[in-house]
């Protein structure tokens, strides 16, 4: 087995709530799968057993085919739903962070030349997220948008090998929202992450991923409904990847989605 | 609280304070054994006896008006109550302070030791008193020593720390801290026998509204130290108590007794407060007082306060009398008039 | 308009606060005046003409015996005592009570014994402390210090352990260390807080003090307090407590002013 | 992996928690050993023995001449003290707390109060206490009342003024009244925090009761520390501190306890 | 003027930032209003201020003609950008609030038949955004649409003459955001509200809009960007509303945007 990430028979229950269940998933170095599904179906508890925040009820997360401690490593970067960044730290100091916590084991402090350089890093990546003018604001002085950009500038300046994102662009107006597309992919590419990315966009989960998967429910009691979980029930690869199986693009019912032009395959996974 | 028209005014319910001391058991014995009743009974009155665990707040509280009388030593019953402006009255003259109070020193057994010491003592009381005569009498002044005001809750244990080599205490912290290695007292209130009184002192309005309370008073003392210096199974048991009550074991007891001279007999309280020697101990008093600004502020003389003495004799301004010595009940208990 | 939403100035805000300390003083005089009506030397409510004349010598005039303004050398000394006590209680909080909020296995070693130590009444085990501590300055900054600071370690520590959970793994995906971590996302976030410990800490330091003072010593506010108890010189002690309530409240005002101008992200608009 | 990560179990934090103590003991215990090895009568660190022994008859033997089992009659007018002081206190701080922290007026008019209060020792004015309580409980429990009411008011009204504005509004949208608003919205986030500032109040009740028994009592743990310290009976007193402090700690987990029972909403996971 | 609403020359400053200026608008009785613009730009603070929560720096705002009190008021309605429940309440109890505050004014909670005729009306409110399964959760126990939900719901118990909403579908998958479309067209025709939405998606904007606000800086200094605030550029009533005037679709640029086929006016507002 070859993935990178890779999800062996995952269970997520909080107390009797089962969230997630049977998830089998491997998610391929370099690819870049969108999460979609209902609200409350557990995209963000996926996530969040992903990053190492949680450890699942049951089953194992194999990353590099090691077990995946229940610890965030640096290798792994994050923006949460609700945009958290520091709230002590000025719009440049949040962006520094990652840098001066990587260079300055000691202080976590950068001067004289080196803090120039991290800082001038800080700015392009602050520029390239819209926050150009807003380098000494501090987060309760920005709106919603702002600051979920500035959890997106955070979370990219230390390219991660593994990127998770949380509905990262539900707060920006579409021209923004357009910037953003174009900036993380070009640090896909180039940087040749891997991303995991839950969105409310059909659209943008079909024209950024490589991969689309579904969580939904795929049994439900009408009178227990805290009994069964949410599971993968599409992983659609896309066109775009290197390796792609042969299948039709399946209307998703998404009211506003473009027209996703490309072939997919409709694999209903082994785990339901 | 009180004001003076209501405290003149005839009652029937009075409270006394006391705190721990060995002159001042006989009281929570009575009060324990039912003499506090019998003889308020007597007299259709009713008495409390309230026990205020530090000695400071039972004489604030009586100068107060919280509490009808107190037990309280003759320095301090002239600088907190009479200098205060209540006229008190001093009704027994219960003992005097025969070793009871000392001072001790570490590492030397001679007073002239202390020279330049830090010397912890409660200040301004009969410990700081105690400590002016001691030091008169080695031909040296306050100035030759530094005072540290100590709480006489904290100075028995103060005195196992290393860092104090000189203190002034009284029973039965005097008892405890004695026990100390290397601790020597150098000099007692048995040196100056008679100085320091421990006396029962009730509001003059209210005792002049009142003498059944003085009578009863007066009453419940002589019983009860007359059954307490009894030899036999009953006065052994008075003492226990009075021990136990005091937090102590009944050696330990009969130790601070045995510093302490009880008039148990009314004839001799009366003749010690009829005493010219007693102007004399109140004059040293007071001109201590008044030299540590005792007297308040305010103050001008030594005489700004007045005192009375048995047969007319007074001290000091005699239009301002506030403490009087009153020898009135001890002389009635003497005469079998109770 | 609602009361919840009647926002009161700055100016308004001091006029309002003055009413209620001004009745308190009306009340304070007319009963004062009403005591010395029955008994013209009362000592338990002097009147302010004698506060005055009480503490003029001991502000302006110096002690025969030691030829010190006492009144200022009592202030001098009670506050060095309090700064240090305070200053290392504060220390003490910082490091203790982030480490005690961050770190799991700190929290399970030593949480039980922080408030062991918060919950025993130090003036009952004074014994041990002179002992420990002899009856110098260090006794009396020792009570200090072991009176407030296991209530500021345990606040600290509170706080500390309150913080959102994605801060923590957030700061971990940027790379930051345990140690990193601490000094800076707990550190800076606990700063305002402990301001606010302090603040809240005050009032118990001032009784640690003067409990201390009245121990065993022989200069300090609470020294003049428990030494002129003896004689029920109100005069004295009531000035004396005015003062170090003026004290105590000028620090609090400074310490909030400070915290607002130092953290202003800690106290920004929030909507 | 990292220290802030290691989560420690409910057992082998309990086996944690108690490392600390038991070296406390064991330093204790070769201490006084040492002590007594040099001098046999040493009172200061009594050995356990000693302990046991003073102690038995207060606890088994009923006193001559009250009938009473002492150390139990200390433990219950202490606890009745307590309980009382704190109640009224607890009390206070809800109606005042949230009443100065949710209005604006009120707490323009009355803050400067309750900070002088807060910052004044009341035990440099335990003369005026007792003169305006009288001797009785009522100046215990007052003393208790005023010594830790402030801080808990003060605590609870800053976090109710930190209660973020959108809740305030958004009650308001829903049609709430000042009354309503301070009823269903502020009083339960109020009660959450005002067990934790009952717990961080217990230390400072505790010295406010002990102080008040020494002063003015005939009964109570603290009285009876007072009483047998004029003897140095380290053997009754280090039992009793041990007691306090078993009893204090005992109340601090069932607070804990029951603000994770009935406010889940304020310790749930938040992710 | 016959406006519900009518805002004069109403600046919104942040110390020495300006936010919004010179905003003049005037909004009719039972128009619903949708506000867009780029991130930043002053929508949440336009509100705000509409809302009672802050005063504005300058200018004056009428409500009925009348000043509008810098507070809040029941007869308006909110839902905030960041999803604000009471996290001490449980669904159930967030939902029936605003019932209880109304029906009892003393204790603010009701009992017996009541309590169960609010309970009823709160679950039909709450099967409505699709929430009837966790009526007994915790706010932290939610998801973040979950979370969003049960804040629209809170909001439209109280059928609140003025309603506004700041970004309410955000973090909802398309499906639940469709039922929350009807839902909140229902509401707004039967019960005549008026309603003020901020979002980010033009086709929302324009499918349930009768008009549409674009906030936006009209003046921009490059060394002093925050001299300058945004106000309104564009100004599109819709041809679904009455009183309609004539004009042409425009493409808005958003990518993915429904095709709007509608008339409307670019009617560049007096104010800049
Ligand atoms: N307390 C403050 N101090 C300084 N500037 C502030 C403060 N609060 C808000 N701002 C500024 O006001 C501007 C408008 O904020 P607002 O939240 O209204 O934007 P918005 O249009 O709602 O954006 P979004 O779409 O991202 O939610 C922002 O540029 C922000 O930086
Ligand atoms: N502490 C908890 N206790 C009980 N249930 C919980 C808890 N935390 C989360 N849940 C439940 O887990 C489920 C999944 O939540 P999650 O946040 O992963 O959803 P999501 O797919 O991210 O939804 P959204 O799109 O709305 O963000 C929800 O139904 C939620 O109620
Ligand atoms: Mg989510
Ligand atoms: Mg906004």
């Amino acid at each position: 087995m070859n993935a990178l990430l890779s999800l062996q028979n995952v269970w997520v229950e909080y107390g009797d709530k089962v969230v997630l269940e049977r998830i089998n998933l491997n998610i391929e170095a370099g690819s870049f799968v969108s999460i979609i599904g209902p609200s409350g179906a557990g995209k963000s508890s996926l996530l969040r057993v992903l990053l190492g925040q949680e450890a699942p009820t049951k089953g194992t997360i194999l990353l590099n085919d090691e077990p995946l401690k229940p610890q965030c490593e640096p290798d792994r970067g994050v923006v949460f739903q609700r945009y958290s960044v520091f709230s002590h730290l000025t719009v440049l100091g949040n962006t520094v962070f990652g840098l001066e916590c990587a260079q300055a084991p000691l202080t976590a402090r950068l001067f004289g030349a080196r803090r120039r350089a991290a800082e001038a890093e800080a700015e392009e990546m602050l520029a390239a997220v819209g926050l150009s003018d807003n380098l000494h604001l501090y987060p309760a002085q920005m709106s919603g948008g702002m600051q979920q950009r500035l959890a997106i500038a955070q979370a990219l300046i230390k390219r991660p090998r593994l990127l998770l994102l949380d509905e990262p662009f539900g707060a920006l107006d579409p021209g923004i929202r357009a910037d953003m597309h174009a900036l993380i992919t070009r640090l896909w590419s180039d940087y040749s992450l891997t991303v995991v990315m839950v969105t409310h966009d059909i659209g943008e989960a079909f024209s950024l991923g490589t991969r689309v998967l579904t969580l939904d429910k795929a049994r439900h009691d009408p009178h227990a409904p805290h009994r069964y979980g949410a599971t993968v029930v599409y992983d659609l690869p896309l066109k775009k990847q290197a390796t792609v199986e042969a299948g039709t693009c399946v209307d998703n019912g998404a009211e506003n989605g473009p027209e996703v032009n490309c072939i997919i395959t409709v694999d209903e996974t082994r785990n339901n | 609280s009180p004001t003076a028209e209501e405290t003149a005014a005839p009652r029937t319910e009075f409270s006394i304070g006391w705190s721990i001391y060995a002159g001042w058991m006989p009281w929570a014995y009575a009060d324990q054994a039912g003499i506090v009743k019998k003889w308020a009974d007597k007299y259709g009155i009713e008495i409390n006896i309230v026990q205020v665990n530090d000695y400071v707040e039972s004489v604030n509280q009586y100068t107060a008006g919280q509490l009808d009388g107190v037990t309280v030593a003759n320095m301090d019953a002239l600088t907190i109550p009479a200098a205060g402006g209540k006229d008190t009255s001093a009704i027994i003259v219960g003992d005097y302070s025969n070793g009871n109070d000392g001072i001790l020193l570490k590492g030397s057994d001679s007073l002239s030791a202390i020279m330049g010491r830090q010397v912890y003592l409660v200040e301004l009381s009969v410990s700081h008193y105690l400590l002016a005569r001691g030091l008169e009498s080695v031909g040296m002044s306050m100035t030759d020593v530094r005072t540290v005001n100590t709480s006489d809750a904290d100075i028995a244990s103060a005195f196992t720390s290393p860092d104090v080599t000189a203190a002034v205490a009284w029973n039965p912290q005097l008892s405890t801290m004695r026990q100390t290695p290397g601790a020597n007292e150098v000099f007692s209130s048995a040196d100056i026998p008679g100085e320091i009184l421990d006396l029962l002192v009730v509001d003059t309005a209210t005792l002049q509204a009142n003498p059944n309370l003085g009578k009863a008073l007066a009453g419940i003392w002589y019983e009860t130290t007359a059954l307490m210096q009894r030899q036999d199974e009953q006065g052994r048991a008075a003492r226990a108590a009075m021990a136990e009550l005091a937090g102590t074991t009944l050696e330990n007891f009969e130790g601070q007794l045995a510093t302490t001279y009880l008039y148990t007999e009314p004839q001799a309280a009366v003749a010690a407060t009829s005493d010219a020697a007693l102007i004399e101990t109140m004059t040293r008093v007071r001109d201590f007082s008044f030299s540590q600004g005792l007297f308040g502020q305010g103050a001008s003389s030594a005489d700004a306060i007045g005192m009375a003495f048995p047969g007319g004799k007074t001290l000091g301004d005699p239009d301002h009398i506030t403490l009087r010595f009153d020898e009135t009940y001890m002389q009635m208990a003497a005469d079998g008039a109770l | 308009m609602r009361w919840v939403n009647r926002n009161i100035g700055r100016r308004n805000s001091l006029l309002l606060g003055a009413i209620p300390i001004l009745v308190l003083l009306m009340v304070y005089l007319v009963v004062s005046a009403d005591r010395h009506a029955i008994n013209p030397s009362d000592k338990i409510l002097p009147i302010p003409g004698a506060m005055v004349q009480a503490m003029w010598g001991l502000v302006f005039e110096p002690d025969r015996l030691s030829g010190r303004l006492l009144f200022w050398a009592d202030t001098f000394a009670s506050l060095q005592r309090l700064g240090l006590g305070i200053a290392i209680s504060t220390l003490a909080a910082l490091i203790v009570g982030i480490l005690l909020g961050i770190l799991p296995p700190v929290r399970a070693t030593f949480s039980t014994l922080v408030t062991g130590i918060a919950v025993i009444p130090p003036i009952a085990l004074l014994p041990i402390l002179f002992i420990a501590f002899g009856l110098g300055e260090t006794a009396k900054v020792a009570l200090i210090v072991i009176g407030v600071a296991p209530f500021m370690i345990r606040d600290i520590a509170a706080h500390m352990a309150a913080l959102p959970r994605e801060q923590i793994v957030k700061a971990q995906t940027l790379g930051a260390s345990t140690w990193q971590l601490i000094l800076r996302v707990a550190l800076p976030q606990a700063m305002p807080r402990l301001i606010q410990a302090v603040r809240l800490s005050l009032g118990p330091a001032w009784v640690f003090l003067i409990s201390a003072e009245a121990i065993a010593s022989d200069i300090g506010l609470g020294y003049r307090i428990f030494l002129v108890r003896r004689y029920l010189a109100m005069d004295v002690i009531l000035p004396y407590v005015a003062w170090i309530a003026l004290l105590a409240a000028t620090t609090d005002i400074l310490l909030n002013w400070s915290s607002r101008r130092l953290f202003r992200w800690a106290h920004g608009a929030n909507h």
